[in-house]
């Protein structure tokens, strides 16, 4: 016979193990990306990374405070952030709109779906001409080439995610006299709500990523014409600060959603990793 | 007995078939306004099909169906919803004051006696605790039409006692309507004013239980009636562990359906 | 967009318009610049007055010819005198390559349909070599093509000012100016036909303060030079030398000009670049000179 | 009696907190090789809980645990992989040759009759197939220990005597430890060794079926030992539906958790 | 009492309904992508949109005419597959284990997670010169772009996918003996699937999406290069037929996702939509 002798620690011991002993889960997190800094820089120090490559992390930081110190930075900054959450608000409520419509109603799906898998495949970097064509220079394309890239995220996720609710559920709902709204309230929002955010997580690093072909249109500030120019003058420290501003703020939206997540999917027991 | 001409809810000449598999066949049945209907029938006979039909649930049943819009169900699995708490989950439906909703929640599950459960989310209870709340959500509104499918089959013989005195109480009450699926014949006994014995799809029999209420077990009655209903169900009363001296497998009552099919 | 408002499209690494409202320059009597500047390349350019977005837009000289293939209603209504050394072919600071004639069979990188390509056109004519005796390498808008051509992956790049001047501050070597090999590299500006016809005020008087605003610059190239490196974010001592060479004033529109067009567009027509064959005469206006100062 | 030096499962002063409420304490249980274990106790009392632990499912548990890593579960809920064949979750986890383990498998299903459904999706099965096929998944191998949990809650009657018999005489067979949870008075007395009533979280009272096999109902002590369980379960032989004549609330043997928690 | 009476047909008469009168699901899916060719065609035949602004579909599939007899248009689009097809083999393929590894395991997690959504906010654009840097001038570069923005959408789905596989089905698996290839292989995949599945269709849109950037890199074939090279132009025409050329491909690879979803979903009972 096979045996195996588990024993655990009393409850109060197990808790202060864990408050003595266990690297709290952030830094841990932190871990791979700072040696991964660490070594970078160690590299660039030693001049084994050649400098027109890349800049060194202490390179990025200099470059970092000369444009924080003179306010370019957070201008660039704040225009496009104002801009990545205009186009993502208008974007992500079409998308989670049109995932309804389709998800919900099978007449829906017949009239959105296709259409809208069509136009998902349409390259935005082809379609920026034409949004100067149709919507002009102002902020309009550029607010409407972050929606357009948000929105399919998030459409296919709540579409998927509605699609995925289990038929028990509708029948319950059914059987209790929810109405279409209630319905949707109570039991196909939430029950699509993982995969909606995932969608809404995708979706904002999208709105990044689109915002600087966006920001090509023609304009004298945001992150994107920082990018644009930098590389045109061939600044790479510049370059490397834009794109390391990028991955920082792209953290943060990313904790901010795994906050909402956490929060909103209190309930769920699922599988946490082993 | 109730009257049948002013009956709820009627099906005629209703089918149902999963693919090539019919399940259900020919079924006649009426319900009276304020009947307590119970279903007896071997695993997989058809009962929760018949069930989901005259819920209104089941898009694919032929046949002529009327059905009762205002209507609560049990299902066979407690089916809450895993992000709502569990007063959230009894109140599902009802519209009104938060404050007004949670007492009435309350309420209900004070009577299922999970009222310490209230706050948890619904993936924290126990079997039995989660088919007792699905049994507060169904009893928490006063529906034309209670629809039960093996509500009582997770619970623990006090806990099942007191259920059932609940849900008599209450059907006599507000004179519901019930439709009441179980395996349990002591219970259908107990709560039924007819029993309908269902066999691969079909209703095989039915009883007319004419006790007086309340109901006792020893009574002659009860007893004959209970060895009837073994019978149909194909085990005879003294069934117990004696039959494990039997070679293992039995003729088989509980026919799979393929068979029965296939003999049209 | 009333009669008087002028919408300037230019391109801020080397366009003169872009320093418009630093100078104050950006009015003129009742008349109002609106300068609009886009980031790089004149496919927005073309697209945007195209589009009706812009009235005027600033480009090079093949900007026109290109616009004119593509059907864009617009006509040329003013250039500046020629900017023979704001353009140039450049190497990396050790390149081994020395003279023209070292070009055949390196990789040149330059953008299609701009000025680029005609100054590496002309330079292989004169080196005797065809577009075919050299790689060609089109890079991304907005790549830094300096640290490319460090890298070895390209031998030579096509720079305008004041990206040339920020390459060569940085150890990039100049291999020849566009004007030792016969581009003029003056700086076109095109208005579109409706422009024209209902904006003729405005357009004259753009005509008129882009000559003084010209002259200004080159009396006050530090001042110049110091709001072209705050638009551009990059070392004053660079945009200064950069103000050195730039063109002082504007030439006149005639019919002298119109046989260098002429032969970009037949060139770019023989490559393949634009797909059909144009005459260029029609696009050139003569009737903004008289607005020159 | 089996030999309980031997003994293959063996928890000591185990607990299991979740949150703040205490929902098992102070376990201290051997089960002997072979052992026939019953486990009998309220909703919510604990059982589930603590045959996870058994199972080294639940590494939230506080004391010392031996568990038996060969052994098979049937769940609560049944547990079947949707997106496996019926007859493809029977054999979950069984490696070899595939038309060797659908042999295996269909022969299961036929102990359990569901041969008919073999190639079903699970999603399709009614309530008690479900569960039938999670039995045929736990008896198709042959481990050192089984675990069941209300295993046949949603079965009727004649397919309960039948599985009833068929673990029966399988345990007896191979000489199975099992652990059966069960809110069946009759089924614990059939099959157990020996009965753990499970109260509020403790150990409440154990007993030891000295009964013959195989038993029967009408034996005295068979009748003597279930008068003495159903009191332990807090209801008394004659409970009927004459128990309806009582106001609805009785004094709640089943009490929630937390007041004991509190009254420590 | 309120009263609803359904009467259903027989199920022999249903079928035959079925077939009469109703009209096949691909048809409908195209009914509303059709209506809207068919609308602006007629707009732009009575010139109330401006031929500038936008082509007709009978200009666009002109345009498409001559460079179908020319050879140029399948010569563009069979490259452009083939960078599509290799990128998203890398990157998918990537992309899975990288969400397997993050999504088993909490020191997956820990190490993979952070440093992915920090580099999954970088924009490509920024990304493109250090590609070039890095990996040349051919087809490397082109091929790792693709791959690069295949590999999220994929990863973030899997791993969510996993970490949303209900722990009750992961218990079952433990207490069966599987073994962890057999839980990954058994559980974990089949429970990810869908989700993966949205990762997946998402990819291929995003994969044409990069090329465009990407063959902007010294190419001179490729789909993305003719809509570069046509916008170079002002060949509103070429645009737009590059465009339908995108926009049918993506219907074609959404089409072909859709059947394996069918395939591999087969066992669902969800909401179909009412
Ligand atoms: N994850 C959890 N979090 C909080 N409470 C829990 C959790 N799991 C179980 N409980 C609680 O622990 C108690 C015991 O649960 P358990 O499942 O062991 O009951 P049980 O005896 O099996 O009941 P039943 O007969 O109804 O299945 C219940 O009150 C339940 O609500
Ligand atoms: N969606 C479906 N597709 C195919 N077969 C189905 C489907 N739903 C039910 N069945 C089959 O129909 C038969 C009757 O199912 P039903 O759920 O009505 O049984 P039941 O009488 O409620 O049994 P139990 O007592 O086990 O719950 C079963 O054999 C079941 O497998
Ligand atoms: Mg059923
Ligand atoms: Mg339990």
């Amino acid at each position: 016979m096979s045996l195996a002798t588990v024993s655990t620690p009393s409850s109060a011991a197990d808790q202060s193990a864990a408050g003595t002993w266990q690297v709290p889960r952030f830094v841990r997190r932190l871990i791979v990306p700072v040696s991964l800094l660490v070594i970078w820089q160690v590299l660039a120090s030693y001049g084994i990374i050649n400098r027109r490559f890349s800049s060194s992390p202490v390179d990025i930081i200099a470059a970092l405070w000369k444009l924080a110190v003179n306010g370019q930075l957070f201008d660039s900054l704040w225009i496009s952030l104002v801009r990545a959450f205009l186009g993502l608000a208008l974007g992500g409520s079409l998308g989670l709109l049109a995932g309804l419509v389709a998800g919900l109603s099978r007449l829906g799906e017949d009239a959105l779906d296709s259409t809208i898998q069509a136009i998902r495949t349409l390259p935005f970097l082809g379609l920026v001409p034409l949004f100067i064509l149709w919507f002009g220079l102002g902020e309009t394309p550029r607010i409407l080439l972050v929606a357009l890239g948000t929105f399919f995220p998030i459409y296919l996720n709540v579409f998927k995610g509605i699609r995925g609710v289990e038929e028990r559920l509708i029948e319950l709902g059914r059987s209790y006299g929810l109405n279409r709204w209630e319905l949707i309230r109570d039991i196909i929002l939430p029950a699509a709500l993982p995969n909606a955010l995932v969608g809404l997580r995708y979706s904002l690093g999208i709105a990044w990523l689109v915002l600087v072909i966006a920001e090509q249109i023609n304009a004298t500030s945001g992150l994107g014409w920082l990018i644009i120019k930098a590389s045109e003058l061939a600044q790479t420290s510049v370059i490397m600060m834009v794109l390391a501003v990028y991955a920082l703020i792209g953290i943060l939206a990313d904790a901010i959603v795994r906050l909402i997540e956490t929060r909103a999917l209190r309930w769920q027991r699922s599988f946490q990793g082993a | 007995m109730p009257n049948l001409a002013s009956s709820g809810v009627a099906l005629r000449n209703v089918s149902r078939t999963f693919g090539t598999r019919r399940v259900l066949s020919d079924i006649d049945l009426e319900i009276g306004e304020g009947e307590f209907l119970v279903i007896v029938g071997a695993s997989g006979c058809g009962k929760s099909t018949l069930l989901k039909i005259i819920a209104g649930l089941d898009r694919g049943a032929e046949g002529e169906i009327r059905i009762e819009e205002n209507r609560s169900i049990v299902f066979q699995d407690s089916r809450l919803l895993p992000w709502k708490l569990v007063w959230e989950n009894v109140v599902l439906g009802l519209r009104g004051n938060r404050a007004e909703l949670r007492r009435r929640a309350l309420a209900a599950l004070d009577e299922v006696n999970l009222l310490a459960r209230a706050d948890a989310w619904p993936l924290t209870l126990s079997g039995g605790e989660a088919q007792r709340v699905a049994i507060a959500r169904a009893l928490v509104r006063t529906p034309k039409l209670l629809l039960l499918d093996e509500p009582f089959a997770a619970l623990d013989a006090l806990t099942r006692l007191k259920m059932q005195q609940q849900v008599a109480a209450l059907v006599e009450q507000h004179r519901l309507t019930t439709l009441f699926v179980t395996h349990d014949v002591d219970e259908a006994l107990l709560l039924a004013d007819r029993i309908l014995l269902v066999e691969a799809g079909r209703i095989a029999r039915t009883f007319d239980v004419g006790l007086n209420r309340p109901r006792n077990r020893a009574d002659a009655g009860f007893i004959s009636l209970r060895r009837e209903l073994l019978e149909g169900l194909g085990v005879s009363e003294e069934d117990g562990f004696a039959a494990a001296a039997q070679p293992p497998k039995q003729p088989r009552q509980t026919r799979p359906l393929e068979v029965a099919v296939a003999a049209e | 967009d009333d009669a008087k408002t002028l919408r300037v499209g230019t391109i801020n690494l080397f366009g003169v318009a872009s320093t418009f409202e630093q100078a104050g320059h950006d009015k003129a009597g009742d008349i109002t610049f609106q300068i609009i500047p886009f980031t790089s390349g004149v496919v927005g350019l073309i697209a945007a007055i195209n589009a009706g977005e812009i009235d005027v837009a600033e480009m090079g000289e093949v900007g026109p010819v290109v616009a004119q293939s593509a059907d864009v209603e617009a006509q040329i209504i003013a250039a500046t005198e020629p900017w023979r050394i704001g353009e140039a072919l450049v190497v990396a600071g050790d390149s081994p390559i020395r003279t023209l004639e070292d070009l055949k069979g390196k990789k040149i990188s330059y953008a299609r349909a701009t000025n680029g390509q005609w100054v590496v056109n002309k330079a292989l004519q004169k080196a005797g070599l065809d577009i075919t005796d050299v790689e060609s390498v089109f890079l991304p808008a907005g790549t830094n093509t300096l640290s490319v051509l460090e890298a070895g992956q390209i031998d030579v790049a096509v720079a305008i000012d004041a990206t040339l001047s920020a390459y060569e501050a940085q150890g990039a070597r100049r291999l020849v100016n566009a004007g030792d090999v016969d581009v003029d590299n003056a700086l076109f500006f095109i208005a579109s036909n409706k422009a024209i016809a209902e904006k003729k005020d405005a357009i004259g008087a753009f005509v008129n303060q882009l000559g003084k605003h010209l002259a200004w610059a080159s009396e006050n190239q530090e001042k110049h030079a110091g709001f072209v490196a705050e638009l551009l974010g990059i070392e004053p001592e660079v945009t200064l030398s950069v103000e050195r060479n730039r063109p002082k004033k504007l030439q006149e529109i005639r019919p002298e000009l119109i046989p260098s067009n002429q032969a970009i567009a037949d060139e770019l027509f023989r490559q393949k670049v634009i797909e059909k064959e144009i005459r260029v005469d029609s696009s050139f206006n003569y009737e903004f000179n008289k607005y020159i100062p």
